[in-house]
């Protein structure tokens, strides 16, 4: 079941590099994870084998680059358990929130409806819906934290009492705390209050970790990112129904998404290619597919079999250290592998340079989560998470490096 | 992709010489006009019915050599069949399109040749225009309706 | 000055590939270009060398993403001669001309007012107008086409007698016709009629083949795509002032384009990032800027020069044929080197389809630009298009296999 | 990047030792507030002016070394001076941070040794953060205003 670290990390060029003189200790897969060379291979024989643009070519190279790109939309469908007619590929899961901000709720929900989210959003799964609330005159409600860093199902259910929620927005895993949410219990509870509420899931930091079946999970909208999940960057996905997505309004406008125009207007094509306009992100595709292939052959249960023990030894590490307080749940199994914490005396940034001085990577900041960071009572972070290429070999560096932080910037 | 894959023998002589083709159709009950905007391919059907039959059936229309060869073909196909089965064999046609085997290879007669296309999807919809029109002209006769028009591209 | 196309040729994977048995001879670079070798290991050193997201990284790795991913911005900014903070990447050109319309048009337009656009545009460029303009009650106006397939300024200076028109949307060079439009012109025109006036360019098919000065062209926005310069896919950019981008709402929102965010709101980053919301297409900016580098090293005077002569070829052979009628300016000096045509009595399906089968690739089809077939009375054509590393040995293919084509399908 | 880079033995001691942090200034003349909402620094800068000369400045805030020491060196250069020379080595220090070299090096103190910082770019708004505030106070009272609020991610 479990897949070798030592022998899956040759395929990670970036991982063999020397940092400062240091061994690179890659701890920042919540921001970007390192690509594969295989996926690097499938976007080269893109590029060297058949160089072209998709759909409606009628010689052979033009027929390949479209086998590749509808073939990764069925892989990509296949891997997340989702139907490819309601896979729309997007840059990266942000657009795709903007596209169900856009043509759903910008459209759909009118003044005296509310929208349900989480204190715990990444600015992706918030700021596009609260920007698309402010104008439309829609109240939004946020889900408090408990002390452990869940999302307070109580709270939640009284945000939902008066019924006026159509739209609730949930992240599926937080980039910070590391928080899985059931999100298949959070939808019912949405729908039990209001049978025709729509729920949008960010799937960002879920579809790396774990296995998601999108059908299982029973939400609307369901955003994923390729740069986390072994892809390229630049590409990403809007899960959802195609008869959902065939009763929308389209979001960007222009070639390939027509069915017809004339001087006064258009028609649109089916869906999913409705939601996608212009030359869309070949290469990209070829290599997310790849990378779809690399994490089945790893299969995610061992995945997340992996991640959990790495999780719980990083989680006792930090837990036995002097001064360190962990942001988020403490048990590993109800959580992914982002490990967000304070070092007392120290900040953040210093902390980050003085890891990144010794090769390890980790992100400080505030995440792209500043309500949680107001709700934490803090203005930064340290995070560091892992994926399928760290084993505990890169935990002592992360240790060794706090606690020299801890040491030269003692006053 | 080979010319001899794609346009066999057959076809070229329905595109050379198409069968039923006609801009009218003496005392005709239905006609439709389909067009596909993503190829540009137009195409006019026309279609007699008699004792719950295709007594009569003729096609005109702008399009490539496929959609052309196709729709002349089909003609050939369901003139004077009974019109469920033409329904029938429009589905039939419809899936071989997809790659499947065709169950009643027999009954497609000249149709079949069409069977390689499916290897080249971007020409799929052209061999499915004409069936497609028909199709439709028998379902909006069905429902009582006498003109339709269709601008598709789906399938 | 002139470059030598065989050695450069060698820089392209694709070009040196059989099909079917043919040498293949690629004449689709209006639809996208092929990649040199030099894009490819750029893209390659980001993935295997500095793998990581960009910005608020602490670490070395980091760093490098960001640097390279800004020092694209610049490169690309100093190629089209426009302030780097004026430069927002994008997927594609489509998006940039969708954040023109939901930024701009949708935002600052109001009933009453027109747009005035052409006849020619691809459909990125007319769209999204139109969808915005059917939405807000706008009008909008059509310059018609000369009988030589260039735009009629006459009957635009009708168009805009009245004052109405703030916003006008003119391809740069049509990707059909090869017209090369005068925008500098028509932006005057457009604001000697109505100084308040917003200009928007589609330049995906020019800054591939022309030198292009964004600041002396004088227009408000200007949209630019990759995967036709030489560069990869998912990348393009809005070109505008930055002064103008600073006013005005931003589009995609979400991580990375925030200053600040509460549970209430958000207010904006600076521009360009304000527009960039996401993890953006890092190993594609790294790929682009390599892009530019070969473009600029070849020259873009030398690179017209090249296609000035080859386009001459190109037309003086089909009209040497029978049966063959040439969409478009006839003057090389005016257009470039897309080239539309008409094979009396054979649908551009079956031609397209004869040349796939010899190896030759050409594009049939409207070309996402449906109001201009129509306009011209077709419903399709035959489009060959050269660029870089292209050269007279690409023509006799095309030109036998068209011959060929009419034998074949002679009724 | 290594720390002694970032971190030179100066910059430490401001951190360990600042000058002028202060959570309040007798008879102030303007107070304000900034923050860098990107990387969560926050400081309060006070000011107290006479005879055109910066009579009295103590910063408080939170944010990590770099900040903190810089605006404890910040503190040590400008007191005493008049408003315009304060405001010309805040601009003086601002080019330092885009790369340029200082031309009152002698005048910047220990300020000098930020010198370094430019090359990190995410860390140059930190050291910017106390010099922006005290421009911004200075610029307050020449408009004679008291108290001034700055959310800022520009330079
Ligand atoms: C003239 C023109 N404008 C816009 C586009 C759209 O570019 P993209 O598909 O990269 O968005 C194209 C290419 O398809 C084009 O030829
Ligand atoms: C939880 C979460 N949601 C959304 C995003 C946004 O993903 P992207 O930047 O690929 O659009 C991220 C990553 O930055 C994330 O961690």
């Amino acid at each position: 079941m479990a897949f070798d670290v030592a022998t899956l990390r040759k395929e990670f060029p970036t991982l063999s590099r020397e940092l400062e003189g240091h061994r690179l200790v890659y701890l920042d897969s919540a921001a970007s994870s390192q690509t594969p060379v295989r996926v690097l291979d499938a976007m080269d024989h893109y590029y060297r084998w058949s160089r072209s643009n998709v759909h409606r070519g009628v010689y052979p190279l033009a027929e390949e680059a479209t086998d590749l790109y509808e073939g990764a939309r069925s892989s990509l469908a296949r891997f997340v358990d989702a139907d490819p007619r309601g896979v729309v590929f997007t840059k990266n899961a942000t657009e795709a929130c903007n596209l169900v901000a856009y043509s759903w709720v910008r459209r759909e929900m009118h003044p005296g409806e509310a929208i349900l989210t989480t204190v715990m959003e990444h600015h992706a799964n918030h700021v596009p819906f609260t920007h698309a609330a402010n104008e439309r005159g829609l109240e939004v409600r946020h889900i408090p934290l408990t002390s452990d860093g869940q999302l307070d199902l109580e709270a939640a259910g009284e945000l939902l009492a008066d019924g006026r929620v159509t739209f609730a927005a949930i992240g599926h895993v937080s980039n910070v705390l590391g928080t899985i949410n059931d999100v298949a219990t959070i939808a019912d509870m949405v729908r039990s209050a209001n049978p025709d509420a729509m729920v949008q899931v960010d799937g960002a930091q879920a579809v790396p970790h774990l296995a998601v079946s999108f059908r299982d999970l029973g939400v609307d909208f369901y955003a994923v990112t390729g740069h986390k999940m072994l892809g390229p960057t630049g590409i990403g996905a809007l899960l959802a129904d195609p008869d959902r997505l065939e009763s929308m309004e389209p979001f960007l406008t222009g070639g390939d998404m027509i069915r017809d125009v004339t001087l006064e207007g258009a028609t649109w094509n089916d869906v999913p290619q409705k939601f996608e306009a212009g030359t869309p992100m070949i290469a990209e595709a070829a290599g997310l597919a790849a990378a779809v292939d690399v994490l089945t052959e790893l299969g995610m249960d061992a995945v997340r079999e992996h991640e959990v023990a790495l999780t719980t030894r990083l989680l006792d590490a930090l837990d036995a250290m002097p001064s360190i307080e962990v942001h988020g749940p403490r048990d590993p199994q109800v959580r992914g592998g982002a490990v967000s914490f304070a070092v007392d005396g120290v900040h953040p940034h210093d902390v980050g340079a003085m890891l990144g001085s010794r090769g390890v990577c980790v992100r400080v900041g505030h995440h792209c989560t500043k309500p949680l960071m107001r709700s934490l009572g803090v203005n930064a972070t340290v995070r560091a998470s892992v994926y399928v290429y760290n084993d505990a070999d890169d935990l002592p560096p992360l240790i060794d490096g706090i606690e020299a932080a801890q040491a030269f910037f003692a006053r | 992709m080979s010319m001899e894959d794609l346009y066999q023998e057959i076809i070229l002589d329905h595109y050379r010489k198409p069968h039923n083709q006609a801009p009218t159709l003496e005392d005709e009950d239905v006609h439709v006009h389909h067009s596909n905007p993503l190829c540009g391919d137009e195409m006019d059907l026309r279609i007699r019915v008699a004792d719950g039959r295709l007594d009569g059936l003729v096609f005109d229309g702008e399009g490539c050599s496929i959609s052309q060869a196709s729709a002349s073909a089909m003609s050939d196909v369901v003139i004077g069949r009974e019109l469920p089965d033409a329904l029938d064999l429009a589905e039939e046609f419809r899936r071989m399109m997809h790659g499947d085997e065709p169950t009643r290879a027999d009954d497609l007669l000249d149709a079949v040749a069409f069977q390689g296309v499916a290897k080249f999807p971007v020409r799929v919809k052209c061999a499915l225009l004409g069936w497609m029109a028909m199709k439709d002209a028998i379902e909006s006769h069905q429902r009582g309706a006498t003109a339709h028009t269709v601008t598709h591209d789906e399938e």
